[in-house]
């Protein structure tokens, strides 16, 4: 990753009209934002299916499952990288947020262990959590909703 | 054989590893953008989970989702398909370094063969007709004048690490090649991070002759004849098939032969294509070879019967590769078309959006590759092919009869696609003749022939 | 060649021939009933022209109106396709009256071969094995017991002008035999309007094999090899494979070998089938001739590389049949399913109706021959198929694999199809180990075994 | 053609509600119909192409040609089979009807010729001819609307 790198993707963003870019590689993470920050509620496109609590399922069971319950005043949290979702630090803290905290925009909200890297993933919201929609050591795909909002 | 790899790529090529998997009773585990969501290929893998958003580089050349997506699905390897990082030796590396493996060649020749010096210096080596030129980079302007004088004009600028026609510039003087020297570096730079160019002989009216490989790591490989892929535009590809209407049979043999060894030399393994330039002489030139499998690999499979999307999957599997050369035969005449959601009225532009009606052609001698359907829409942030339209008849007349027959049935609705041109060029003299070069379709079906009527 | 020609039929067969004409530069003029207006095959057609009213009698079983047809639109020739006029000796007479070559064989050989017992009579005086019976008509029922007892029971009750399992019992004694023999002349009356019957030694748990073959006016007759069409329900053909998978090789050039004496001995020319019964030991017998093309030509035409239907254009043009008989090959392993539009959990009841979804399969070693697309409307006037489904590769595993997975790609909705039927028998141990006879299917799969779940 | 073939297409009009058969095979003409006679306006479905006048069109000219004007009140009589059409019972004669007549059921509006036989036509409506649509010596499809009629 380089400059250059980052040019070619800020093109992208401005030619797609892209509000949110976000990569993580090896030791490299870059995000990248235009405009205000991206939440998406279900109107704006249905959820992505949530992945079964076994991270390697069998071949027999397969990683989709029917979609958590939405709603449509909500606004959520998504996962914003493929990888594993856990709700706390380690095993024996508590989890970082549960239903009825309130987050601001830089509240780490989880962490989501992709390529060995745990990653601190943070609220970039305004409001109160109304439902926790992954469960610890869930296997989640992009775009996933983790939490849902009530904005303020 | 593996139980279940992960298809790392989208689109027909997505679609044509699933149907290989379970033709081979393996578990596909598809990815996708945001972008792809919903596409119904998707639904004929085992499973399907999105890795990123629309831009390709925060999905499909988003390795470290990929490897992800590998991890929590417990895959056991990974086929890339063509573009995106199919040609990524990096990423196949790092797919095998987390115990993965990576569907392809080793990353060893993925490198040595995707850099053109090194590759072109292998290719003498292995008694494989090069262009004559700089044996490696060019360091000057002066020192590219003082060798195009030597080999004589017009010659050719390319970039080592280069591909798609980008810092490529064929100049026919001293003044021309001056003034390209310096942008065509800078192209270069921007486009693949590595300004090394590279001087040769332009050969004239080429026609763009490709020849087909499977290897075992055994050390065992094998050609599959030939594809002509002169119709191209823009140095992309239009019009594909096998046998090449150029060359005589004597000529095929050599430049199989000669693709062979240096397959060997490389220690390839897997499928890979190794393309030459072929001019009037019937003389060949080695210019590169492709370490991945191709869009047009169908051409192929149909004149030989072989599967050669199979054949990458039991090969990386460990199976040894089974076919002799003597019973690889070259049998009738195999064309494709690559059917793009392009407007050729409109120099090309691309023309994405949902497409109402699709009637795909059918019947004897057709076969149709495509993830299209009515009611899918046209993503703008991929590339614009939406489907490959192959014949294969006994000789090459009655697969141009057929294929005429099989665009006159294709319907696409209401978006733009390329069809109209590939009508002209199956009703043009010269491409029925067989005599066309690489050049051919923009002298004559340039802007200007778009005229409304 | 001629310049242009009537197709006389719908449907598949109908764009079946057209794209034939295509591909030969032949200009196809379709005729429709009112029910088919619209249909997107008659778009291919050069032009189309509306013959009657919805049922068959009144336009595609219409010999004047189809006849009329060609006059006014000035074609030289008529293809009947299969079905309909296809086997009716006085319409190929009527044609050639008219100075409009009929595309088929001599109205002579079609009498022959159409009357069971002449046919039969043909067959032993050209050494073609049948089943020991009644060497012609049996008069009275006391005759038909007599004869039963002499070659023993069980017998086959079989009407002289018979098709399609009408007036045909199978009877295992004396008792059963007397009470349906009165039926089963009744029977024939009313659907042939020829009570003419006769009775035949049973072959119990037969295989249903066919031979296709080419000939031309000049006596010039080949073999394309054979089809094995033993998954029947109710006599009618779901799915035909090439080759057999019950015959030995020795077996296969006997049966192909014999079809060609009787072609020769009955002075046949065009596209035709011998079809015959064959037992566990492979001691085959006689069954009839059919003097048409057939639903599953293109199964033929996938092993052999030979367009069957464009041969019966161009022998009836006057071409000589250039195809030697060491020529043709029998390459790889071909398999049809045969969609139609009934529903299985409902004893096969028809699903007309409108088509709001088809997504076809494709991709290697597919070809898809159907007339229906998104936004069709299946007809409840003519037969329910509404789409041939046939998979060519290597091997019969591989076909068998190919199979499996072009019936999952297929979707069709909201009417209801055979494909889930068709899935249960790639599932199925006997079908995978070539072992099945032509009570197969409505032992395996009756109404029972679709019960909701 | 029976009386088994009659009660085959019986039957097959009971099965499938048809109104109208009309059948012409070399000498034999057979009429079957059901209900009220058939009018089909142009709600009912688009009227056929009308063939051009060239019975027998070069190759290059196609037959099918623009379908005559129609509007939505009218109703037509319509062609009962392939064939060529005359207006007139021969050359020299007037033409059996023009615009502005009126006819019966059983009135005869024009020949049309199958098979080197010559088939009177009937209008099987009551009303009064508002326009002619085919012309004389014009190659017709089955169906295709040959007069419109205003119905009274």
């Amino acid at each position: 990753m380089d400059i250059k790198d980052i040019k070619d993707l800020v093109e992208l963003m401005v030619a797609n009209d892209l509000s949110r870019i976000e990569i993580q590689q090896g030791e490299t993470h870059i995000l990248l934002r235009r405009g205000q920050p991206i939440v998406v509620s279900s109107l704006a496109g249905a959820p992505a299916a949530a992945p079964p609590a076994n991270p390697a399922p069998a071949p027999s069971a397969p990683v989709a499952a029917p979609p958590a319950p939405v709603s449509a005043s909500d606004t959520y949290i998504r996962s914003p990288m493929v990888g594993t979702f856990y709700s706390a630090p380690d095993p024996d803290s508590p989890a970082f947020i549960k239903v009825g905290d309130r987050v601001e925009p830089d509240t780490v909200v989880c962490l989501i262990e992709a390529m060995k890297v745990f990653n601190e993933i943070k609220a970039e919201v305004r409001g109160t959590i109304t439902r926790v929609l992954a469960s610890n050591a869930q296997a989640v795909e992009y775009d996933q909703p983790l939490f849902a909002v009530a904005a303020s | 054989m593996f139980n279940r790899i992960l298809v790392a790529n989208r689109g027909e090529i997505a679609l044509r590893i699933i149907r290989a998997c379970r033709d081979l009773g393996v578990q596909a585990i598809a990815v996708y953008s945001r972008a792809d969501r919903g596409a119904e290929y998707l639904n004929l893998a085992h499973d399907a989970i999105c890795i990123g958003g629309e831009s390709p580089g925060s999905s499909y050349l988003n390795a470290a989702a990929i490897l992800s997506a590998a991890e929590i699905t417990d895959v056991e390897a990974v086929h890339p398909g063509y573009g995106f990082l199919a040609e990524n030796a990096t990423f196949a590396q790092m797919c095998r370094d987390c115990k993965i493996e990576f569907i392809g060649p080793s990353a060893e020749s993925m490198r040595l063969l995707g850099n053109k010096v090194a590759a072109k210096k292998l290719a003498k080596k292995s008694k494989t007709p090069c262009t004559p030129g700089s044996d490696g980079p060019v360091e000057s302007e002066d020192q590219a004048v003082d060798l195009a004088s030597e080999i004589g004009y017009p010659v050719m600028i390319k970039a080592a690490a280069g591909g798609g026609g980008r810092g490529m510039r064929a100049v026919h003087n001293e003044a021309s090649l001056r003034s390209h020297f310096r942008n065509a570096r800078a192209e270069a730079e921007n486009a693949f991070k590595d300004g090394t160019l590279y001087v040769e002989k332009l050969v004239e009216r080429p026609r763009h002759v490709e020849v087909q490989l499977l290897g075992d790591p055994s050390g065992h490989v094998v050609h599959l004849w030939e594809r002509d892929c002169s119709l191209q535009r823009r140095n992309q590809k239009l019009v594909e098939e096998s046998p090449s209407p150029h060359i005589s049979a004597r000529t095929r043999r050599k430049i199989c032969d000669a693709a062979v060894r240096l397959a060997r030399a490389a220690g390839y393994y897997s499928a890979g294509t190794c393309e030459f330039l072929v001019d009037d002489q019937e003389n060949f030139f080695f210019m590169e070879v492709n370490t991945r499998i191709q869009v047009e690999h169908p051409v192929t499979e149909l004149v030989t019967g072989v599967d050669l999307v199979q054949w990458q999957i039991r090969i990386a599997a460990g199976e040894p590769l089974k076919l002799k050369q003597e019973e690889i035969e070259q049998r009738g005449a195999a064309i494709e078309c690559r059917i793009n959601a392009e407007s050729p009225e409109e120099d090309f532009r691309p023309s994405p959006g949902p497409i109402q009606h699709l009637f795909l052609p059918g019947g004897p001698g057709v076969r149709v590759d495509t993830h299209a359907y009515s009611g899918y829409t046209v993503s703008p942030y991929y590339d614009s092919m939406i489907a490959k339209l192959l014949v294969h008849r006994p000789t090459r007349d009655e697969a141009i009869a057929a294929m005429r027959r099989a665009l006159a049935e294709f319907r696409v609705s209401p978006i733009k696609t390329t069809i109209p041109l590939h009508q002209k060029l199956f009703e043009h003299a010269d491409f029925l003749r067989g005599c066309v070069d690489t050049g051919f379709v923009e002298r004559t079906f340039g802007p200007a022939t778009w005229k409304p009527a």
